[in-house]
């Protein structure tokens, strides 16, 4: 069902919590899911020679993430038998402590769930055009590297 | 022939700018444009820049007319 | 630290989508924390014999049940690398489309968290007293084995 | 001596009680206690169900005054 309709993932600024809240209230009423699975990137304190990061700003080729994510989802639902898949993604300056990603996936049973957050997660690490700019607390600056 | 190629992250930094329209004429690749446009720019890794041609990961393809070029730092998303 | 205070793992009826909400946002001040993994088991409608599910009454043995909690607690800080783990589990008639399990561990990094939240979920499963009878719309029952 | 036995799930349902204390004279490990307390009742698949005796999994043990034992059908938790 979600899978027909392609939703904007980036959204500006940090997630809040209460999206996840919202978002597992939403699926209570799909009374064929049994397993949710939720995977939450959350920005970290790094020390980098002596300095600590306070946030990190993201920028995307958003035009070409949108396409990458909309791919991952597509091979998502071919891959694993699941009935949703919800991901956001920020953009701008996220500080520490805040989420930067949300990656929700559904299904009847819980090992495929787990699978397919699993998959999203590595895919778009890899996959989606989007740079980090880690701020120190003195405003200088690195670029974050997926590993 | 036209493209519009596009900055961004480390590569937009070096470069100070986030696109611009290059004009040229004859063939052209696209990891030929790429070197082009990282000429003296200082970027430690460039081989770690990617390309994309029309949002695609491609450095193979010769460019054609309209085409929009995408130079990539590494991807940082999650 | 949350290594140290065993806590109570079950709660009375569902698990309310708000919890999820409240416990995310109370990691967010661990600025070590990189990633958190979340599983939820929701109650499905499962179809037996033509009867459609409508809830399942857990029970268990409580004391050997929390013990239990308590050494996989255990187990998983021994083997993961993970900042914290939180689990929660339903007691009492838990109806189609609630939550009945929340497990939710936090990491410096992504894989350490899923994995971690994946040792909990298959532990919990196989190993820890809890029993559940799943409830039929003409009030019927049958008694639910993990697979 | 007296033990007591501790009935979950099913298998309460089957025996229509969930504690009870058991007296006997000499020696009996767990598994022959279950198999006594089971014995009789309407349960399909006696081998599923599971002896925690202190609230640890054992059928082997020889009992002791005291003893809490509990009769444990499949987990279903999670």
């Amino acid at each position: 069902m979600d899978k027909k309709k392609p939703k904007k993932v980036f959204v500006q600024g940090a997630i809040p919590p209460e999206k996840i809240a919202n978002s597992v209230a939403n699926h209570q009423s799909k009374t064929n899911i049994g397993a949710h699975s939720i995977f939450l990137g959350q920005i970290r304190a790094d020390e980098v020679d002596g300095k600590t990061v306070t946030a990190i700003d993201y920028t995307a080729y958003e035009e070409m993430a949108e396409k990458v994510f909309h791919e991952i989802r597509e091979a998502a639902f071919a891959k694993f038998d699941i009935t949703c898949a919800h991901i956001y993604h920020s953009l701008g300056k996220i500080k520490v402590g805040k989420l930067c990603l949300f990656v929700f996936t559904s299904s009847a049973h819980r090992k495929i769930a787990i699978a397919a957050t699993n998959f999203f997660v590595e895919e778009i690490k890899a996959k989606v055009p989007v740079f980090g700019k880690e701020i120190f607390e003195d405003e200088t600056h690195q670029w974050k590297v997926n590993k | 022939m036209k493209v519009t190629v596009k900055y961004f992250g480390l590569v937009a930094e070096a470069a100070d700018k986030s696109e611009e329209v290059m004009e040229f004429n004859g063939e052209l690749t696209a990891s030929e444009l790429k070197e082009q446009c990282l000429y003296g720019l200082s970027i430690a890794d460039k081989d770690s820049v990617q390309i994309a041609v029309n949002q695609n990961l491609d450095d193979k393809t010769t460019l054609k007319d309209g085409d929009e070029v995408a130079l990539l730092p590494p991807f940082a998303g999650g």
